[in-house]
C-alpha cells in the first residue's frame, strides 16, 4: 500500500507530524495491520480473505506478510467463522472475523446472539473478537447486498456495536475494537469504503474510545442524532439549511450504538431542544426507536417538538436505482424533516 | 475421431432425438451468447449490479435441466451460474435483459438482481443470494409433490462453496429422511470465489457427501453435456419412481472470476488453458458433427437464429424505462398496513 | 382432548350457545385442529410434534386424527423445518410449522428474514405460512429456554407478528394466521399455557383479526399499552391502583405487534395523555421503543408526561428464581411506573 | 463367562493400569449416584429446571473423556446427558448440585442451568442449549491449539439429533479442512427426544457421516467402557499426532425420557428391557469380577466412598442460600455501562 503523503504544513489538522491521505478503506485495514503488528494473538478468518484480500479488498496483503495462520481463508460457513473466532477468543486469541457481505451474518445470527454475546454474563467466558464487515447501500446491491443489520443486534445484550462514518474513525474504531475485551460488532460502510478520504497523522496512533459519541457539527437550533454514511448526507444537509435558511444545526455522531452515549444524546437534546434521527435502515424496529425512546424517557421536558425520524421506508431494499432512491434516505428528506422541524 | 463418436453415443440409449441434439445446443450456444451480450452491456455500465458467467459450464446447466421434465411441472432452482438452467425451463433472453438492466417491465419490477427470478408455472424459483437456503425451499416444493402424490421432481444446484453452509446440510437431510423427489446438482467447478476446493471441503469429490445423508450418488463430466444429462436423466428417473433424493456431482471449471469484477488473479493461466481445451460447446459441437447427430449448417443456423433473437431482444429491453421510484413502496404483504401507507404519503407528499 | 363444559346459563360471556372451559394451551390446539379439519392444505411441520405430541402437547392427537403426512416429525433442523414450510406453502400448502422453543427460531433468523420475509415482495411469492412455538419467561427455563424473539423480528418488513395473551385470542389468532396469505410468527407465551382459562363457545367460530388492538381495561388517568402475559400482570396493577390509588387504567392488548395497529395507540394516547409500554422482552431495542416512537410522531402533542417502559433488565435470563424475578418485569414494578407517571 | 472376559482383555494392550480401571468404575458410579440423588431432589422440587438422565450412558461419556489427557490441557465440550464426562475432567458433585439447585455459589451463580458451566482450566466448557453450536466453538478452541503448536485436544459430544444442525456441518467441516487436533463423538442413544433414528437421518450408522467430511470413522459399543475408551484414545493419539478430526459412534441407549417430565410413552416396554440388560454398569462391574481386575470388596469401597460424599455434598449444598437478586445485573460486558446501572439504581431503588 503506498499512500499520497501531504507536505508537511499542508496537513489539514494542523499537527506537526507527517500525514497520509486515506481512504475509508485504506484506514481499517491500517487499524488491522498496526494491531496485528502489534498483538500476535491478532488474526484474521474470513471467505476469501487471504490471498484473495477480501471481497473488497479490505485485508489485501495481509496474509503475505503475516502468513496463512494468521490470516484464515475458510469455507462459506458463517457459524462456523464465528464459531471458530469464539472458540480461539476463550482461549486467549484475538480473531477478527469478516463477514464477506454482511447480509450473510444473519446465518450466524443463533450463535452470535445465542452463544456469543451471553458468554461473559452466563459463563464467565472472555470472548474478546470483532465480526465485522461491509454494510449499507446505495450501491445498486439489493435486497441481499445493502442491509444495515444493527437494529438486529442492538437487541441483544452482550455486545458492543461500532458503525464509524469517518476514515479516522474507521481506524481509530477498528483498533479499540481488537483491544476491547468483549464482543465487537464493527459495522463498516461499503459506499464509503473508496468515496472518502481523510489526512491521518502516520506516526501516531489513531485510537477511537467506544461508546463515544461526536459532535461532528456544532449548532443551537436542531440536533441530528445519526451515524455511519448518513453522517454525511446530514452534514450536507446542515450546510445546506444553514446557507438556504440560516439555521444552525448541531450534527452528532454516535460512532457507538451499544453501549449508547446517552450523555452526548441528552447534551445536544437540551442544547438544541429539537431532534431528528436519521438513519439508512429501515424505520420500524431500526435503531431510531431507542434512540427516541431514551430521549423521551431522560429528557422529555426539554423537547420543543416531538422527535421525528429519516429513515428507509419499510422494505427490502430494490437494486433498481430508481426505487433504491427512492426508498433510501436522501439529503432532501433530511432537509425537509429539519425544515418541518425547525418550524414546529 | 473414434474417442468422442463413442462419448457421444453412448448416452444415447436415453432415448434423445436428432431435434433434442439440437435443443442441447441451442441452450448452451444461447446462455454463451446472452452472457456476451450482457458482457457488452456490462462494459457499457448498462448492467445494474454484477456480472455473473456461467463461461465453460454451459453444459453442466444445460444437460441437468433438460433431464427434467417440463410437461410434468418439474421444478429446478438455479444459481446465478445457472442461466442455462433457466432457459431450459422457459426463461426468456429478454427477462434476463430486463432484470440485468433493472427495467420497469422486469420480472421482480427492479427488486432483486440479475437472475433471481421465478416462475413456478414454468418451473423456476430464484435464489436469494444466502448459498445453501435453496435446498430447505426445494425440500419443501418437493414435499408438497410427495404429500399430493404428484409425480413430479425439483431440482436444486449447490456449489462446491454453498455446500459447505448449514443450510444446505439441514435441506438435504430432511430430504434424504422424507424421500423427497429432489435431485441435487453438486456443481464442482473448483471454487468458490477465490478459494479453492481443498480449503472448502477435506472430501476428494464432492459426490462422498452422499454417503452422509444416506442417499445414493453419481459423478458426470459435467462439460460432456450427454453426460450430465444421462446422469441427472437416471436421478430424475428414481426420483420420479418415489426412490427419493440424489446427489450428482459434475466436474468443471469456472473459467471466468466470481463476477466481471475478479480478474482470477488467484488462477493459473495453464489451469485456465487446460480448461480452455475442455470447453463444453466446442466439445459436443465435435461431437454432433462427428457422429453426424447436426452438420456444420446446422449449427450455423441455430448460431444465427440466436443472434438475431438476441439483437432483437437487446435492442427492445435497451430503450425499455426504469420503474417509478414509488413503485417501490407496494407489496411487502398482501394488504399493506394503511396506516404506514398514509405515514409514507405524508412524508413524500 | 376433553373440556370442561360449563352449564348453559353459567358462561361469562353471556352467549347463547354451550361454552367450555379451555386452557390457552388447549385453545392453540382447537384452532390449529379446526382449521386443519377445515382445510386439507393446513399441514403441521416440526420437532416431536407427531406421536409425541410436542413438547408442551400443543399438538397432542393430532396426527393420530389427520395422519403422518399431516403432522410431520422432523430431524432438528430450523431452517429445514422453516424452509420445507417455505417451499410448501408457495406451492399452495399451508404449513404451520413449529419451533420446540421459540430460542430456538433464531436458527432460522437468516432464512426467515432473508428468504421468507422477502419473497413475496422480490419475487411475487407467496408464503402463507405459520412459525410458532412457546416464548417467554416466568417458568426458570434459563436464557435459552426463556426468550422474546419478537424485538428481532419487528426489524424486517414482511411479516406479520402475533402475540396473543388470552385463550380466546389464542384460538383466534392462530386461526387467522392459518388463513392469512402472508407469513406469521405466532409467538406463545408458555407461562400462559395451562395457567388461564376461558370460556368459549363450542360451536361458533373464534376468529382474532390480525392487525387489531383490544382495549383489556377501559381507564381515564394513564394507559398501559402491553402484549402478550405481560396483560395479566398490567391487568392485576391496574386493580391494585383502583383499589389503593383510585386510578382509572386503561390496558391496551396489542395482540398484534406486526402490522401494529397505531389507531388504537393514538386513541388511547389522546384519551389519557400518560402512557407507560410494558413487555417482558429485556429494554433496550425492544419493542417499546417502537411504540414510544411512533407516539411521539403521532400525538405528541398530546403527551402530558414522557411515555415510559418497564421491561426486563439488559442481561440474559438467569434461571434461579430469585435471579429471575429481579430481571423481569413484575407487578410492583408496574404500579410503581404508574404512580410515577401519575404524579407527573 | 469367556466372552466378557474376552471384551475386557481386548482394549488392555491401550496400557490402563489396574486403578485406572477402577477409577472407570468410580466415574461410572460416581456418574449414576449422583443422578439418582439429583432424581431425589428433583421429585422434592429441590431442582431449578428440567433433569436430564444419562442412565445407561454412562460408560459412553466417562469411557471417551478417559481418554483424554488432563495433564496436556486436553479440553471437552460435554452435552446434557455427559456429566460423567464432566467429572471426570474434574468437575465437583459440588458443583453440579448447586447449578441444579440454582445456589448463589454455584459457577454460574444461577445463571445458567444444570451442567451449563465451564473450566478451562479443568478443561472443560459448558454447552448453549442449542445443539450443534458447541462444534465451531471446539474448532475455535482447538484452532487455537494447532496456531499455539500445543500437542493439546478437544472433543465434542454430539448427539444423533444435533447432527442433523447447520451448526455441525459448518463446525466439523471447518474443523476437517484445517484439520484440527479434535475428536468427535456421536452419541448414538437412538432417539432425540421423542425422534427416533430413521427420522433424524437416512444413513444406518452415524459413523458414515465421517465419510461426507473425509475424516476417518469408527464405532464402538457405547454400553462397554473399555471399547468406548480404546476407540476414543485411537482418535485422541491421531488428533496429538496431527492427523486432524476423527468421528467416533459409541452406539448407546437413553433408557430414561428426554428429562424427567417426559414418561417415554413412545418407546416399547421390550426395548426397554433389552437394554436394561446390556447395563453399561453391570456389564463392567461383570468383567472386573471375572477378569480379576477388581474385587466384589473393592467396588463396594468405591461404592461406599461415593455414597459418603454425596451425602456430604447434598447435606452441604442444600442449605446454601440462592443468589441476591441484584446479582443479576453484572457481567454482560467487562465494563458495564455505567448509564444503565444508574437507570436500574433509579428503577429499584
Ligand atoms: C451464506 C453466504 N455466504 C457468503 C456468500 C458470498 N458468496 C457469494 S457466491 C460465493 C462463492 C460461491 O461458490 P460456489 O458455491 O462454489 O459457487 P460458484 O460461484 O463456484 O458457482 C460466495 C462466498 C453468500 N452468497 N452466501
Ligand atoms: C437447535 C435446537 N433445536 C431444538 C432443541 C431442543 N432439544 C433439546 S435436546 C433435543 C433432542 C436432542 O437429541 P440428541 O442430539 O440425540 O441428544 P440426546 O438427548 O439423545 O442425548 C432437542 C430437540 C435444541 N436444544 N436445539
Ligand atoms: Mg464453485
Ligand atoms: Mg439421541
Amino acid at each position: 500500500m503506498v499512500y499520497w503523503r501531504t507536505r508537511p504544513g499542508l496537513s489539514s489538522s494542523g499537527t506537526e507530524g507527517s500525514m497520509a491521505e486515506v481512504t475509508y478503506l485504506e484506514a481499517i485495514r491500517q487499524g488491522i495491520e498496526e494491531e496485528m503488528a502489534r498483538d500476535e494473538r491478532v488474526f484474521l478468518i474470513g471467505e476469501d480473505v487471504g490471498a484473495y484480500g477480501g471481497a473488497f479488498k479490505v485485508t489485501e496483503g495481509l496474509q503475505k506478510r503475516f502468513g496463512e495462520d494468521r490470516v484464515i481463508d475458510t469455507p462459506i460457513a458463517e457459524t462456523a467463522i464465528v464459531g471458530a473466532a469464539a472458540g480461539a477468543a476463550h482461549m486467549g486469541l484475538r480473531p477478527v472475523a469478516e463477514m464477506q457481505f454482511i447480509d450473510f451474518m444473519s446465518c450466524a445470527y443463533s450463535f452470535l446472539t445465542n452463544y456469543v454475546a451471553t458468554a461473559r454474563y452466563r459463563a464467565n467466558l472472555k470472548t474478546p473478537m470483532v465480526v465485522r464487515g461491509p454494510s449499507g447501500g446505495y450501491v445498486r446491491g439489493g435486497p441481499f447486498h445493502s442491509q444495515n443489520p444493527e437494529a438486529a443486534y442492538l437487541h441483544t445484550p452482550g455486545f458492543k456495536i461500532v458503525c464509524p462514518a469517518t476514515a479516522r474513525d474507521a481506524k481509530g474504531l477498528i483498533k479499540s475494537a481488537i483491544r476491547d475485551d468483549d464482543p465487537v460488532l464493527y459495522f463498516e460502510h461499503k459506499y464509503l469504503y473508496r468515496r472518502i478520504k481523510e489526512q491521518l497523522p502516520d506516526d501516531e496512533e489513531v485510537l477511537t474510545p467506544i461508546g463515544k459519541a461526536h459532535v461532528a457539527r456544532e449548532g443551537k437550533h436542531l440536533s441530528i442524532i445519526t451515524y455511519s454514511a448518513m453522517l454525511h448526507k446530514s452534514l450536507e444537509a446542515a450546510a445546506q439549511l444553514e446557507q438556504d435558511d440560516g439555521l444552525s444545526i448541531e450534527v452528532v455522531d454516535l460512532r457507538t450504538l451499544l453501549p449508547m452515549d446517552d450523555a452526548a444524546i441528552i447534551a445536544t437534546v437540551k442544547k438544541t431542544n429539537r431532534v431528528l434521527v436519521v438513519h439508512e435502515d429501515t424505520r420500524t424496529g431500526g435503531i431510531a426507536g431507542e434512540i427516541m425512546a431514551r430521549i423521551n424517557e431522560s429528557c422529555f421536558e426539554w423537547l420543543d417538538a416531538p422527535v421525528k425520524r429519516v429513515a428507509a421506508h419499510d422494505v427490502p431494499l430494490p437494486y433498481a436505482p430508481s426505487l433504491e432512491d427512492f426508498v433510501l434516505p436522501q439529503t432532501a428528506d433530511i432537509v425537509a424533516a429539519c425544515r418541518w422541524l425547525a418550524q414546529y | 475421431m473414434p474417442s468422442a463418436t463413442a462419448t457421444a453415443s453412448s448416452p444415447l440409449p436415453t432415448g434423445l432425438t436428432r431435434s433434442q441434439l439440437h435443443d442441447l445446443y441451442y441452450y448452451m450456444r444461447l446462455t454463451r451468447t446472452l452472457e456476451e451480450r450482457l458482457t457488452n452491456l456490462y462494459r457499457q455500465t448498462k448492467v445494474i449490479g454484477g456480472l455473473f458467467r456461467s463461461l465453460g459450464q454451459e453444459a453442466d446447466s444445460v444437460g441437468s435441466a433438460y433431464a427434467l421434465d417440463r410437461k410434468q411441472g418439474d421444478i429446478l432452482s438455479p444459481l446465478i451460474r445457472n442461466l442455462g438452467s433457466m432457459l431450459v425451463q422457459g426463461a426468456r433472453p429478454v427477462e434476463v435483459l430486463r432484470q440485468y438492466m433493472a427495467k420497469a417491465e422486469s420480472p421482480t419490477r427492479g427488486r432483486e438482481l440479475n437472475i433471481h427470478f421465478n416462475d413456478l408455472e414454468r418451473g423456476f424459483i430464484g435464489q436469494i443470494s444466502h448459498l445453501g437456503d435453496m435446498v430447505p425451499v426445494m425440500a419443501g416444493i418437493t414435499l408438497s409433490f410427495k404429500m399430493r402424490k404428484q409425480r413430479r421432481v425439483g431440482m436444486v444446484y449447490v456449489g462446491d462453496g454453498a455446500m459447505s453452509t448449514g443450510s444446505f446440510h439441514e435441506g438435504i437431510n430432511f430430504a434424504a429422511v422424507q424421500r423427497l423427489p429432489l435431485v441435487v446438482v453438486a456443481e464442482n467447478n473448483g471454487y468458490a470465489y477465490s478459494t479453492p476446493f481443498h480449503k472448502q471441503t477435506a472430501v476428494k469429490a464432492l459426490v462422498e457427501k452422499a454417503v452422509g445423508y444416506g442417499i445414493p450418488g453419481a459423478q458426470a463430466d459435467g462439460n460432456d453435456v450427454l453426460a450430465v444429462y444421462a446422469a441427472t436423466k437416471t436421478a430424475v428417473d428414481r426420483a420420479r419412481a418415489g426412490g427419493g433424493v440424489s446427489l450428482i456431482e459434475l466436474l468443471t471449471y469456472r473459467r471466468k472470476g466470481h463476477a466481471e469484477h475478479d480478474n482470477q488473479s488467484y488462477v493459473s493461466t495453464d489451469e485456465l488453458q487446460a480448461w480452455e481445451k475442455k470447453d463444453p460447446i466446442d466439445r459436443y459441437t465435435k461431437q454432433l458433427h462427428d457422429a453426424g447427430w447436426a452438420t456444420p449448417a446446422d449449427l450455423a443456423a441455430i448460431d444465427a437464429r440466436i443472434g438475431q433473437e438476441l439483437d432483437a431482444a437487446v435492442g427492445q429491453v435497451e430503450s425499455e424505462p426504469m420503474p417509478e421510484g414509488a413503485s417501490a413502496l407496494d407489496g411487502v404483504l398482501e394488504n399493506p398496513p394503511r396506516a404506514e401507507l398514509e405515514w409514507y404519503r405524508r412524508l413524500h407528499g
